[in-house]
């Protein structure tokens, strides 16, 4: 089967993903954008993988996964004290530092 | 389907020698959690700064002996060798890489361990879970409580600085990536006063990292998807056997660049460093614009000599555009600032500038030669001068003080000159050594990058180098003219007393911006000896 | 290939319905759509462990942090599409759209390429294969990810684990404190009075009556009153004394 | 000659650490901190005296030092020696000698200022950068007085801090002076991408074999810098307004040393042009404009400094020009540098002694029948008056003379031009002589003129003087036999018209100006309005020109006008481009960092839109 297909959906997805990051204003949704944004690199990384027959493709995948666990808790711990401050989640009210 | 049994494991040699300084910062900051987990509250703050430092300075020596013992690659052209089965390099621009970021990783966490500065407490927030302006917090300052974690933080984004640029595979590249990336995040939003701010740097540094490393991974998956392999060496054998390079291979390698080009603070990937550089405490700013900087260009220049050297005619014009992009920017914008951390922020893209100018110059002067000196050997050491000054400047900002904290509106440093003669006086020579006056580092810094991107042919690009910088001169001037020619403004800053430490630093950066100015021969003869990458 | 047809669009529309729902949470349960999807399509493509990982580590993991974290931050909060940004949206969706194009044209010349399968790497079943390169090439960057898990934890215990400076009151304390704010202050030291006096459902949202008619303020959580979900007592006063008039008129009607 | 070779780091060792007691000393030597910055040039005044007899005596082969090697990189070494040719060992002397006089001169003008200690201090800083410019073989080496005397200079301007304008006028200075800098990198540059090298040995030797084109661009990125330094059109504006500093500052600064600079690079790099015509050429236009230029505005100023300072671009001017002429002028421009040396510092040393008598006021119109209250400076003014019109036997004589006869050999349009610049020199001298000494009183009230304390007047009769006898260097041809190893031999010109007769016009263009001004002023119907009020100022003027229709009709006129449009270009003009480039430097810059929102999204974006170009941008390189 070709790779093809798969790799166009994995732009897609990718790309939908710097959609979101760039339009949605709720900072958790801009972080599962990004995490759409990964899960879309490992797509390709499988996909990759089959084409050329090793196996490098999937461990990437797997340490994808392993970084995205520990991104998550940050960036979420980091949202959840902006979030205790402000009461806000929204990624515009923070904007102090300017020009 | 053979069994399991009969196709055996062997299991991987590591070499721990040569490993030893990265084992000893990555041991330091477990330590360090243990010592969070374990020891005492009052202990904590004692043990986990003599830790660091301690462990900087083994890891320090250890670099020295790896060093000196390294094996000669290539017959004797460069040195060094592959470790953990061919993920690491350890060759001499590594081992540069890692001795300058051992040391202005010492220097940083002198800044970060100064305590005279706010009643006997560090500058990190002392219950960054307490609400800003809330008992808690007022609670937690009285009894002396604060964030000793910064310390084990710190070390794992050392450690992940040193993994960057010796990363031999795109994989462990950008697990360094990660490793270096998510300390400093957490880092930046645990100042003690404007903590609003301090958390708004956090999270924009977050998302915005965040977005630039998807980015970076999807890069990698595409170069993936060209070569079949994430060795540096293999890709760029992959671009050797297929002249004809794919879109697929420059698409990967135009998102890996914007992810390493978002760390260095290039334009048009540079907008999150200013306000970063504003929001977090002053002593983890100067970590990030010393130390991050270092090991981004140092990742940089690996796998764009390395792994995409063969392909070099195809990016070099776009990297001329983005340095002098990214120098103008610098430049230009820093012109109408009005607070001295956004403007060094701003000034330290313009170095980023400068540095990719140097990075630019060589490699179209495809044979290097042994007549002039090489852009990586030049750019190694624009790094050592930048750091050095970068680090003290910025040690200075922490002295400047009003009833809030740190006073970085520029009006407020009105009159500095008269208040603290020997304070604006280093601070000024640090700006003249940003400004590239002669004698100072600045000046042999941007010289030898210069002189390497003429040599390579990139005389354009030093053209508007040597016109920004004219730019440049001018608001580090304005910061001088204001310290010593303009009346303090009402009372005036009060210059606060540091410790022992933040002094050591201070004389430190300002020691070694002078001697890189005066005698750069031994700096240079280092990064010379650094020879070139393995692969 | 059938289940990636029938996958590929459903990922799609999900992944588009994640950026444009104006739930959190269903954006949340979108992706979690999608991340189940792709671990199909994992299993389609010979990477069965991957398979497994994506499902515990993605859908049971790092999106339960997410809603767990959507909880926190108040589950049914929407959130206003309205751009606020000048020009921000158009601008997004146009360079979205030239990166999407650009992708595409990079990876669309992949089809030239053979595709070797993975039947030889897989020779010994994928985990094996898997660990084996794992524990061997990437072994160090293994060992590193250590780092990366250990600052992850350090990293939220710091940012949101709040330490007990002073000991927890006990029930004594307590006791003792409302005696003296009483005694002080004269705040009431019993319990605050129940809400309901006009419920016709369980309600807490119904202040309860004071002997005098008049709501009391004290019988309603603050936060209701901040949400401003209190029910008008006055107004369902005037609607009762309504109904009873209208009843009080049909029955003067029968009556007469 | 070992023993005196391994002294010539004392010479900038000296200045630079006193400088750095004087300055990091702090208060405790504020009692005694004039006499050590006092006695710093002094000695390294003698060392050069020594070196010089040294050299002398040493068949002229010239005294080298290598101090260190500064940058060593493969072959391309940067070693920081240290050169005592001909023409340094005289750029020494005058350095050494002027600046010691205009340090004593220092102590009394500076008296009364609390901060004098540190004025002091930047006075050494300037005198170790400018004599490290002269001394280095290196165009790197070069570069660091260069800059060391730019910031030396622009600490001095802005000396007196309290003032705005001084702040401004310091600013200005630094701006002008970096477009210049650019221009002196980037010739460094370009020599070291084609040569290898910095030396001045290894770039002769490359310039040897190098392109014309190669010669051209150097050149002209050479006098770039050349004229940021010396105030040459079109970077000249920086210099009027330099006057702010204190009056030392002036005498020493931007009279006898740092702003001749220039002329010393043209003259050591004339291996450079002796390659390209196109570049001599445009030194020399480079010069005859600056010339012209600044006589003119020299006859519209009343500040009297600055109506010194526009006589001072002139004279550079002429120095320019006569080394823009090749080895025939080299050693005329270095010859009038020297005489020009002693008795501009002379006649600003006057200014100061004169607005230190006058309440520290400038305006010449407030001044009047000063002969009598200040005799001695009266009587060493008159002779740099004398010297600087060209009075025959004094030294300014001696120096005019030879370049304009040297630029009639060249060309007589060059000619014509630098005798009309004589005329308008004496023009303008005298009526700045008029002004201040001779006519009637127009003092303001408190003001009650002395003389100057002897610590003053004494450097001013040594500077007069030098002013008087400073020809003697020509005596047997002396200046240009010494300077013969440097700068090459004279090729031995056609001369169009003989010297006498060049001489003869010189002297009769020189008493058409004295007696223009004369004539103009003799009434002493100076009005003492203040300056600010332009207008009334006009109208005086007018008047005073009606009572002579004839003077009006002929030149009076059209020459006030050319004055004062020249004067409107000026301020406007250039002054304008440089401010416009400033705003529009800053203008771009607060409108890009509007860009910097503020908002994440903002970021994200400009970072997407970054990578969709970066890409594509690599796609289109590999298409193309």
């Amino acid at each position: 089967m070709s790779p093809t297909p798969f790799l166009v959906l994995s732009a897609l997805l990718f790309s939908i993903g710097t959609l979101g990051v760039l339009v949605r204003r709720n900072a958790i949704v801009v972080f599962m954008c990004v995490e759409l944004m990964l899960n879309a690199s490992n797509l390709a990384f499988v996909t990759f993988a089959r084409q050329h027959g090793n196996l490098d493709g999937q461990i990437a995948a797997f340490f994808v996964m392993v970084v995205a666990a520990a991104e998550v808790v940050v960036g979420l711990a980091i949202i959840m004290t902006i979030f205790r401050t402000r009461r806000s989640a929204s990624v515009d009210d923070a904007s102090l530092l300017k020009y | 389907m053979i069994p399991l049994a009969d196709r055996a494991f062997d299991a991987p040699h590591l070499n721990y020698g040569r490993l030893s300084p990265l084992l000893i910062v990555f041991g330091v900051a477990l330590a360090g959690v243990l010592v969070e987990a374990f020891a005492p509250r009052r202990l904590r703050y004692a043990i986990n700064t003599v830790l660091s430092l301690v462990g900087l300075l083994a890891a320090l020596i250890a670099v020295v002996l790896v060093a000196g013992d390294a094996p000669s690659h290539h017959g004797g052209v460069s040195l060094g060798s592959l470790e953990a089965v061919g993920a690491i390099a350890v060759d001499g621009p590594a081992l540069f890489l890692w001795g300058i970021l051992l040391v202005f990783g010492l220097l940083s966490v002198l800044l970060f361990a100064e305590r005279h500065l706010e009643g006997g407490l560090t500058a990190f927030a002392g219950q960054a879970a307490a609400l800003p302006g809330t008992d808690a917090e007022r609670e937690a300052a009285s009894r002396g409580v604060e964030h000793t974690e910064v310390f084990p933080l710190m070390m794992f984004a050392l450690g992940g600085m040193m993994l960057f640029p010796a990363a031999n595979d795109l994989l462990t590249m950008f697990v360094a990536l990660e490793v270096l990336s998510l300390p400093l995040y957490l880092l930046c939003g645990l100042a003690r006063r404007r903590r609003l701010i301090s958390q708004e740097a956090a999270m924009k540094y977050f998302l915005l990292g965040a977005f630039s490393s998807a980015l970076f991974l999807y890069g990698i998956a595409l170069v993936y998807g060209f070569a079949g392999s994430f060795q540096l060496a293999a890709i760029d054998t992959a671009i050797s056997a297929r002249a004809g390079a794919t879109s697929m291979l420059l698409v990967g390698m135009g998102l890996m660049a914007v992810g390493l080009l978002f760390k260095v603070g290039a334009a048009p990937f540079h907008a999150w460093t200013p306000d970063v550089y504003q929001g977090a405490p002053t002593a983890v700013t100067a970590f990030m614009a010393a130390c991050t900087k270092i090991a981004a260009f140092g990742a940089l220049l690996r796998v764009f000599y390395v792994a995409f050297g063969a392909a070099n005619w195809e990016w070099l014009p776009v990297m001329w555009v983005i340095a002098a992009l990214t120098m103008a920017v610098g430049s230009v914008i820093a012109i109408t600032q009005t607070d001295v951390k956004r403007m060094l922020a701003y000034s330290s893209i313009a170095h980023a500038g400068f540095v990719i100018t140097g990075f630019v110059g060589v490699q179209s002067a495809a044979e290097v030669g042994d007549t002039q000196v090489t852009s990586l050997q030049a750019v190694l050491f624009y790094l050592v001068t930048y750091g050095f000054a970068t680090i003290g400047a910025f040690a200075v900002v922490t002295l400047v003080r009003d009833a809030g904290g740190e006073t970085t509106h520029l009006s407020r440093w009105a009159g500095l000159g008269k208040e603290a003669p020997v304070l604006a006086g280093v601070f000024a020579f640090f700006l003249l050594a940003f400004a590239g006056i002669p004698l100072t580092s600045g000046f042999t810094g941007k010289w030898m990058v210069f002189a390497a991107a003429w040599a390579g042919g990139a005389w354009p690009l030093v053209v508007v180098a040597v016109l920004m910088s004219a730019v440049a001169a001018f608001f580090y001037v304005r910061v001088i003219v204001l310290m010593f020619f303009s009346d303090p403004v009402g009372d005036g800053p009060t210059v606060a007393v540091p410790s022992i430490l933040t002094t050591a630093a201070i004389t430190v950066g300002a020691t070694m911006t002078l001697v890189l100015g005066v005698v750069p021969q031994p700096v240079l003869d280092l990064a010379r000896q650094a020879g070139q990458f393995i692969r | 290939m059938i289940a990636f047809w029938i996958l590929a669009p459903l990922m799609v529309v999900c992944a588009l319905g994640m950026v444009v729902s104006r739930k959190a949470v269903h954006s949340a349960l979108m992706l979690a759509v999608v991340m189940v999807s792709l671990a199909i399509l994992y299993a389609a493509q010979d990477a069965p462990f991957l398979f497994a990982v994506q499902i515990i580590v993605y859908t049971g993991a790092v999106l339960m942090l997410f809603l767990f974290v959507l909880m926190l931050v108040g589950v049914d909060a929407s959130d206003s599409l309205v751009e606020t940004l000048r020009g921000q949206r158009l601008l997004a969706i146009a360079v979205g759209l030239l990166f999407a194009i650009v992708l595409v044209a990079g990876l669309a010349q992949v089809t030239v390429g053979a595709v070797v399968g993975l039947d030889e790497a897989n020779i010994d079943g994928n985990v094996p294969g898997v660990a084996r390169l794992l524990f061997s090439n990437y072994v160090f960057a293994f060992e590193v990810t250590s780092a990366l898990l250990i600052t992850a934890a350090v990293g939220a215990m710091v940012l949101a684990h709040r330490e007990r400076l002073s000991a927890k009151p006990t029930q004594r304390d307590m006791a003792l404190q409302r005696m003296r704010d009483y005694a002080d202050r004269g705040v009431h030291p019993g319990p605050l009075p129940g809400p309901g006096t006009f419920a016709r459902h369980n309600s807490v949202d119904t202040p309860a009556l004071l002997p005098d008619g008049t709501p009391s303020e004290l019988s309603i959580s603050r936060v209701m009153r901040a949400r401003g979900t209190v029910r008008d007592v006055e107004a369902d006063r005037a609607a009762i004394a309504r109904v009873d008039d209208e009843t009080n008129v049909l029955r003067g009607g029968g009556d007469r | 000659m070992d023993s005196i070779s391994s002294l010539l780091a004392l010479i900038i060792a000296i200045p630079a650490a006193s400088a750095a007691v004087l300055l990091v000393g702090g208060r405790w030597t504020d009692r005694w901190g004039h006499v050590l910055g006092t006695l710093a040039p002094i000695a390294s005044f003698v060392i050069a005296v020594l070196a010089f007899l040294d050299l002398q005596a040493g068949g002229g082969e010239p005294l080298q030092q290598h101090l260190f090697t500064w940058i060593d990189v493969n072959s391309f070494q940067v070693d920081f020696d240290l050169l005592f040719d001909q023409l340094s060992a005289l750029f020494v002397l005058l350095i050494t000698g002027v600046g010691s006089l205009i340090h004593v001169y220092s102590i009394g003008y500076m008296a009364a200022d609390p901060r004098r200690r540190r004025f002091f201090g930047y006075l050494n800083l300037f005198v170790a950068a400018m004599l490290t410019l002269v001394l280095a073989d290196d165009y790197l080496a070069v570069f660091l007085g260069w800059e060391g005397v730019g910031l030396a200079s622009y600490l001095l301007i802005g000396f007196w801090q309290y003032k705005d304008s001084a702040a401004v006028a310091a600013k200005k200075a630094f701006v002008v002076n970096r477009v210049g800098d650019v221009g002196m990198a980037l010739a460094i540059m370009l020599m070291f991408a084609s040569f290898g090298s910095t030396s001045f040995a290894g770039v002769a030797e490359g310039m040897e074999s190098a392109s014309a084109a190669l010669a051209t661009a150097l050149g002209l990125l050479l006098l770039l810098g050349a004229a940021g330094k010396s105030a040459q059109v079109p970077l000249q504006s920086w210099l009027l307004d330099a006057m702010e500093g204190p009056t030392p500052v002036s005498a020493l600064i931007h009279a006898a040393t740092m702003v001749t600079a220039g002329v010393y690079l043209v003259t050591r790099s004339h291996f450079v042009y002796a390659e390209t015509e196109v570049a001599q050429t445009a030194v020399v236009i480079v010069g005859l404009v600056t010339l012209l230029w600044g006589a003119v505005i020299g006859c519209a100023k009343d500040d009297i400094k600055k109506a010194l300072a526009g006589s001072t671009m002139s004279q550079i001017g002429y120095m320019m020009l006569a080394a823009g002429i090749g080895p025939a002028g080299y050693a005329f421009a270095i010859f009038h540098l020297l005489t020009h040396g002693f008795f501009k510092a002379n006649l600003f040393l006057g200014a100061g002694s004169v607005m230190h008598a006058m309440n520290d006021d400038v305006n010449m119109r407030r001044y009047g029948a000063l002969r009598a209250a200040l005799p001695i400076t009266f009587i060493t003014f008159a002779c740099g008056y004398l010297a600087i019109i060209g009075f025959p036997g004094l030294a300014g004589f001696w120096s005019k003379d030879r370049i304009i006869e040297a630029a009639f050999n060249e060309n007589v349009y060059i000619g014509v031009g630098a005798l009309i610049g004589a005329g308008i020199t004496a023009f303008y001298m005298t009526r700045l002589m008029i002004m201040t000494f001779l006519s009637e009183k127009r003092w303001q009230r408190d003001v009650h003129p002395h003389e100057s304390p002897l610590v003053m007047t004494a450097p001013l009769v040594v500077l007069a003087a030098g002013s008087v006898v400073g020809g003697a260097l020509l005596l047997n041809n002396w200046i240009v036999e010494w300077l013969e190893p440097v700068v090459g031999v004279e090729e031995h010109h056609e001369a169009l018209l003989s010297p006498l007769l060049i001489t003869l016009l010189v002297l009769a263009m020189v008493a058409a100006g004295i007696v223009v001004a004369f004539l103009i002023y003799r009434r002493d119907k100076i009005s003492p309005e203040a300056p600010t009020r332009v207008s009334l100022l006009t109208r005086a003027a007018r008047a005073d020109l009606y009572g002579d229709a004839v003077n009006e009709a002929a030149f009076m006129r059209p020459g006030q006008q050319l004055t004062r449009s020249l004067v409107q270009v000026d301020n406007r003009g250039v002054d304008g481009a440089v401010n416009g480039l400033a705003a529009l430097v800053g203008g771009t810059s607060g409108r890009v960092r509007r860009w910097q929102t503020g908002f994440v999204r903002t970021y994200a974006l400009s970072m997407l839109a970054g990578s969709a170009l970066l890409v594509l941008g690599l796609l289109a390189v590999r298409l193309a």
